[in-house]
């Protein structure tokens, strides 16, 4: 793509920046707070510069308390402000969980409809980046299953910026999981360009004999392993589901009815996670297309591991391929 | 002859109001805040008392001129509101027990708590409630008969919040008290005067969203009331398995002041709850106010209490009940007549009536139901859920017309 | 099942509660702990009359906080007791959500096996008995998905007295769901039948055509379905998985290889449940055997209704009927 | 040579401890909890200080007596565990930037509040940290390149908390104050007289957890002591953003007393600590220190303080140091000779190469180990997934093997 006037090279951390900037320059009721966010710009630098920028007020640092943070922003929401809140890490964003459950994601439906609560919630989360306990997780299941809440994550810096534009300027709680090792990898924003919808898939790469679905930090896994297979003979299917809930089932089915074969590949943990869902209403549309099972990597059923052993954790390359194989084996 | 709320209020949320005894407009700039929290006016008393059991008036130095301009017609209405708060509360029970609620937790004894600290409220200052403040509801002129959607199981809260800026009953212990404080920081930012007050109960004190409420209040010096009736109870449990300390102390170590007040006595909690609301306003941010009271009933209709605590507590209680204590007052000072009471019990006899038919005239929600205000701006599988039960439900249509 | 010394007809709720005097009997380490649990013996009467034999310091008060009651769990078995915790609804376990996904489920693993946790967190679960709103919600698959947790949930007495009994002798944590509607169901106990595996699947009707499976308050209904089904010639096997996590997959299997075709059937919404990675488990262990995709049948995508709606909103024995019927025309 | 704590101690968990100076054996039964929190001893003092920056022993009537018998040799142990620590810290800090631990969280700075209230414990006590607790695991007796497993990435916790009463290092913030209550609800129900204490920070006062931890240790009146290490900052955040008064005063609305020592002063972090560990023990219940100090460094060394705070704060805190306040007390007092600062500096340098050795020398764990202790009872599908990981690991080595 050529690079217009509006159209620039960004990290994916800085895509979110700029959209952050762009929310908060166009809706004075956009506020941004969290834990580090202002003065620090977020352990991320996520939020670099925007407290400088639109004062203490609107880009907020909050006491050191989860619960507060979604608590406060659901009553903010109420106010008529459109409150933009970071957990710092996956891993802790559990001591908010019963705020983002029982409240923020049945406000709306308790009320028949009065009250809208457009919150999001910003988590960088998966591993990858040799970090501590708690700072690798990928929680995104424990949201999904939750009706009221949306679930989106993006895998590129364009989807990045645009996703988030789109997640605030949602009527509904959005939980926004960030690919934090992605954050540094670079893509082309156009910051004119009209987006797709928040919560369609995107064909990233087009392929004839096996359909590989992924989200976020994967989705570049998948697109590496497409190019291997490639260079095997075998062609591959991309997809970026971008939103988890709702899930773009008809896109998958599409593609599947197309390549016959599936493979999800996400870093959560097998057991429940968003693979089961995709196999079990994919094998329901696509029963008599299936060439073979619906297969899943990734994490085991266990604690995500210390650093040493991430990358055996972590869905790879060579897992990836092997659950190609093993599906075209059929 | 139809019964509403005294002071039924037009809907709105903003700041700048019309209301009689406000002084509405801009929030006064922040005062600084203080390093350490200043007691309540008149230093640190235990309980804050205005009209004795004997219905005795007693002088407050500090709290006087909070009700020091109340007439005679002001003084029958707060005791007209408990009066029917309580009737409205009867009622549900008796619903209740007729199975046409399928549960009602009752606020009996609770009234001058509730009606003093409602009517303290401001038409543009806002409420975060628990599933008991059935009167402050009444003052702030939420139509009674809309509380009881969610016990009966038509819905999960039947009016918008915006209306009467009352939100929803919020049934997980704590919750609301963090929406309340966010909320008044919203106020604050709006640079607007009104302030929050948020209701929650003894048991709830050891909510961390309570602690965490306090924090972020303190912090951002958010114009909120946490109004803590201390009913004694939290179901089965005495406020010993909460704290060691009364309660009101607690806000101290947050940097807020705190007091307690006779919550049987509804001129104090009125007199209280406008010093805490005026503090707000002033930019002096967060204030707890424990309101000493008795939950005199059973926790809900679900609940049995003589399972854990002994008749004779009751029975104590009983002679500080708030409404007999008013009305003594009412007597001696020569506010009322015959006719008063009399027309106060057709009253109730006719918001009973009212709530009854009400109630046994609400529908039942439409399946469809299940899938509406899930999300403001819909979600796939929502629909796709939807469309599938639709056909389900058709196909039982086909099928009897088939037959 | 004559009626021998040790066994008697008894309510579940009474079934637990038998249970529970047994384990603080046996063991003077156990303790029992939550809201309302002593005086008043719970809002179920679970543990009724325990602290009257017990004691107070046996039987615990707690104050109204659900993460400090599993906290304070978590510290007391580490000076090693064996603390059984009750959360008072399914509604309100979220506050305590964080202790137990980042603490009770890690600490194992995060001191290498040194330490173990023999918490069990009994919750009261599941919908039917026209409450409001928090109380009658399935949360069981957003703890499945959290390894270092166990989940199990009995679907009659017997089950409840020994799979507790189980439970507490566990090593593990242990979230114990109980079919609150099911608490007045009365069943044969027999108080010295040895059990079988805490975890184990047990076939409750055998069958032909179909396999129904459940757990919990859902078993009784699949029960009735397959009587229904029976009466119009359809035999379909029912089993009760009686634990979520580990999953009995091999019990599954089995019967799915037989029947070949398999119906799911749980109160908790289908998106992202327990039924999804059932669905992808058995499909890929039993893809030549299917002879239809794996279907499911659970709440929707919705917060749980209020009471007058959750008929509506439950599996009810026609929905059940409904998809296997819908199996069966494959 | 090899350099070990001081007080290396042997491991175990139940009360009667042998410990020197402990009166261990059956617990006091507990007192009547007196319905107020009583202050500390000496009233209210803002700032309990044994030793001035310039190290001259200032007297405490309330706190002196907890430090009464302390001899020579105790005052140069407190220092060289002082010493001994931050010469710890410093290694870790290296070894992070020549890329050997991934991540540190360097103590720099409040090594007197760690190694004061650390020695205050006695062997059968337990200690439930943060992971910034390095000098009181000095203390304890866990041998330092235990600690550094999990900022090397090679565990999540690499020792037996059991050994030495010193519990793994809490991530979550806030969780290990719930731990540490029900720990001492515990060690109450035992009838031990032992304590326990729990370490948190400034930012951590803000945590619900706390709060119920408060909670929870009042009602049950349990031996459990709250330190928190009140460094100035959360990460980027001042104190300020937490509280609005001194974060000592909390305790008070919960029931029991709060003091704040001065941070940097061992020997009024022994007392004061002391002091507490003494009310817990003796049925008095929790208490909350506050330890009023400064982290010297960044956060970790993931973090870049100057993007939030100035460089004169940090030079102002330097001339509170710790260790120099001590040095120079032992040198007015004489207690010290060139020798000893001499063997120290050996001691500290072959500390440091040993830390760099076993460090270098710590293997990466097996793969295997991801499945290893996710239950203790096991699971199904751990197993299953164990097997196909070993049959997938075995697929390379067929496949290299064919070649
Ligand atoms: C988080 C949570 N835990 C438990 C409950 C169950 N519950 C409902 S009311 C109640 C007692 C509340 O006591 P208190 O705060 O004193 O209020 P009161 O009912 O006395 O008005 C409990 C435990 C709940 N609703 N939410
Ligand atoms: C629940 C939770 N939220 C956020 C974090 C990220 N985090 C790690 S340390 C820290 C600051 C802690 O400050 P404080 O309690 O003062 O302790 P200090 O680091 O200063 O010793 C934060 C926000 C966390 N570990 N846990
Ligand atoms: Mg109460
Ligand atoms: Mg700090």
């Amino acid at each position: 793509m050529a690079e217009t006037m509006t159209s620039k090279s960004l990290p994916l951390a800085k895509a979110i920046n700029e959209s952050l900037r762009r929310a908060l320059e166009t809706d004075p009721k956009v506020l941004v707070m969290g834990e580090d966010v202002g003065k620090l710009g977020g352990v991320f630098r996520v939020t670099d510069g925007l407290q400088k920028d639109f004062g203490e007020s609107r880009v907020i640092d909050t006491p050191l308390a989860e619960s507060g943070i979604v608590g406060t922003a659901i009553g903010l929401a109420l106010r008529g402000y459109r409150p933009v809140v970071e957990i710092q890490f996956d891993g802790f964003v559990f001591p908010a969980y019963d705020q983002i459950v029982t409240q923020l994601a049945k406000m709306h439906a308790r009320s028949l409809g009065k009250v809208k609560l457009p919150v999001v919630v910003r988590i960088p989360y998966g591993g990858g980046i040799g970090a501590v306990e708690h700072h690798s997780e990928s929680p995104e299941a424990l949201f999904a299953h939750v009706s009221g809440l949306k679930v989106v994550s993006p895998s590129n810096a364009s989807d990045a910026y645009w996703m988030m534009q789109q997640a605030i300027q949602s009527d509904d709680p959005v939980i926004f999981f960030e690919p934090k090792r992605r954050y540094w990898d670079k893509g082309e924003v156009n910051t004119e360009a009209i987006p797709g919808p928040l919560h369609k898939a995107r064909i990233v790469r087009e392929g004839t004999d096996l359909t590989l679905v992924a989200y976020g930090p994967m989705v570049k896994l998948c697109q590496e392993a497409a190019d291997a297979a490639a260079e095997e003979g075998k062609s591959l299917e991309v997809l970026d589901l971008r939103s988890v809930s709702p899930l773009d089932f008809d896109s998958v089915q599409a593609s599947v009815e197309r390549t016959r074969r599936l493979v999800v590949v996400h870093e959560a943990s097998v057991f429940f996670g968003s693979g089961a869902e995709i196999a079990a209403r994919i094998t329901e549309r696509c029963f008599y297309h299936l060439e073979a099972p619906v297969l899943r990597v990734g994490g085991y059923h266990a604690p995500y591991p210390p650093a040493r052993l991430e990358e055996e954790y972590l869905p790879s390359l060579d897992r990836v391929l092997d659950a190609v194989d093993r599906s075209l084996a059929y | 002859m139809t019964v509403e709320s005294t002071a039924a209020r037009t809907p709105r949320r903003s700041a700048g109001t019309t209301g009689t005894k406000s002084t509405a407009g801009k929030r006064a700039p922040a005062k600084k805040i203080s390093a350490t929290a200043k007691n309540a006016p008149g230093g640190d008393p235990e309980l804050v008392q205005l009209l004795t059991p004997e219905g005795k008036r007693v002088k407050s130095a500090a709290y006087d001129k909070y009700v020091a301009g109340i007439t005679p017609d002001e003084l029958r209405g707060l005791y007209r509101d408990m009066v029917l708060t309580r009737r409205f509360d009867a009622e549900a029970t008796a619903l209740q027990r007729q199975g046409e609620l399928g549960l009602w937790a009752s606020l009996l004894g609770q009234e001058a708590a509730q009606i003093g600290s409602g009517r303290a409220t401001r038409e543009d200052d806002y409420v975060f409630p628990t599933y008991r403040e059935h009167g402050v509801a009444w003052c702030r002129g939420v139509d009674p008969t809309n509380l009881l959607g969610m016990f009966r199981g038509v819905n999960n809260g039947g009016w918008d919040p915006n209306s009467n800026n009352f939100h929803l009953y919020t049934i997980v212990i704590g919750a609301q008290t963090l929406h309340a404080t966010g909320y008044a920081m919203g106020v604050a930012m709006d640079g607007a005067d009104s302030a929050v007050i948020a209701y929650f109960g003894d048991g709830a004190s050891s909510q961390g969203d309570v602690a965490e409420s306090f924090t972020f209040s303190a912090v951002y010096n958010a114009p909120v009331v946490f109004f803590c009736q201390n009913n004694q109870w939290a179901i089965s449990e005495p406020t010993e398995k909460q704290t060691r300390v009364p309660l009101y102390q607690r806000a101290q170590g947050y940097g807020f002041p705190g007091v307690r007040v006779d919550g049987n006595d509804v001129l104090a909690c009125l007199a209280v709850t406008k010093w805490a609301l005026e503090r707000a306003r002033s930019g002096e941010g967060p204030t707890l106010v424990e309101a000493y009271t008795y939950r005199m009933g059973a926790h809900t209709t679900s609940d049995d209490p003589t399972k854990y605590r002994a008749d004779e507590e009751r029975e104590a209680w009983e002679a500080k009940d708030p409404i007999l204590r008013l009305r003594r007052h009412l007597e001696a000072s020569n506010h009322t007549d015959e006719g008063f009471f009399a027309e106060l019990e057709a009253e109730s006899e006719a918001l009973g009536r009212r709530v009854r038919e009400a109630v046994r005239a609400m529908p039942d929600p439409d399946h469809f139901a299940i899938f509406e205000n899930v999300y403001a701006d819909g979600h796939a599988l929502v629909d796709e859920e939807r469309a599938q039960f639709a056909a389900y439900q058709a196909s039982f249509a086909d099928a009897e017309g088939g037959n």
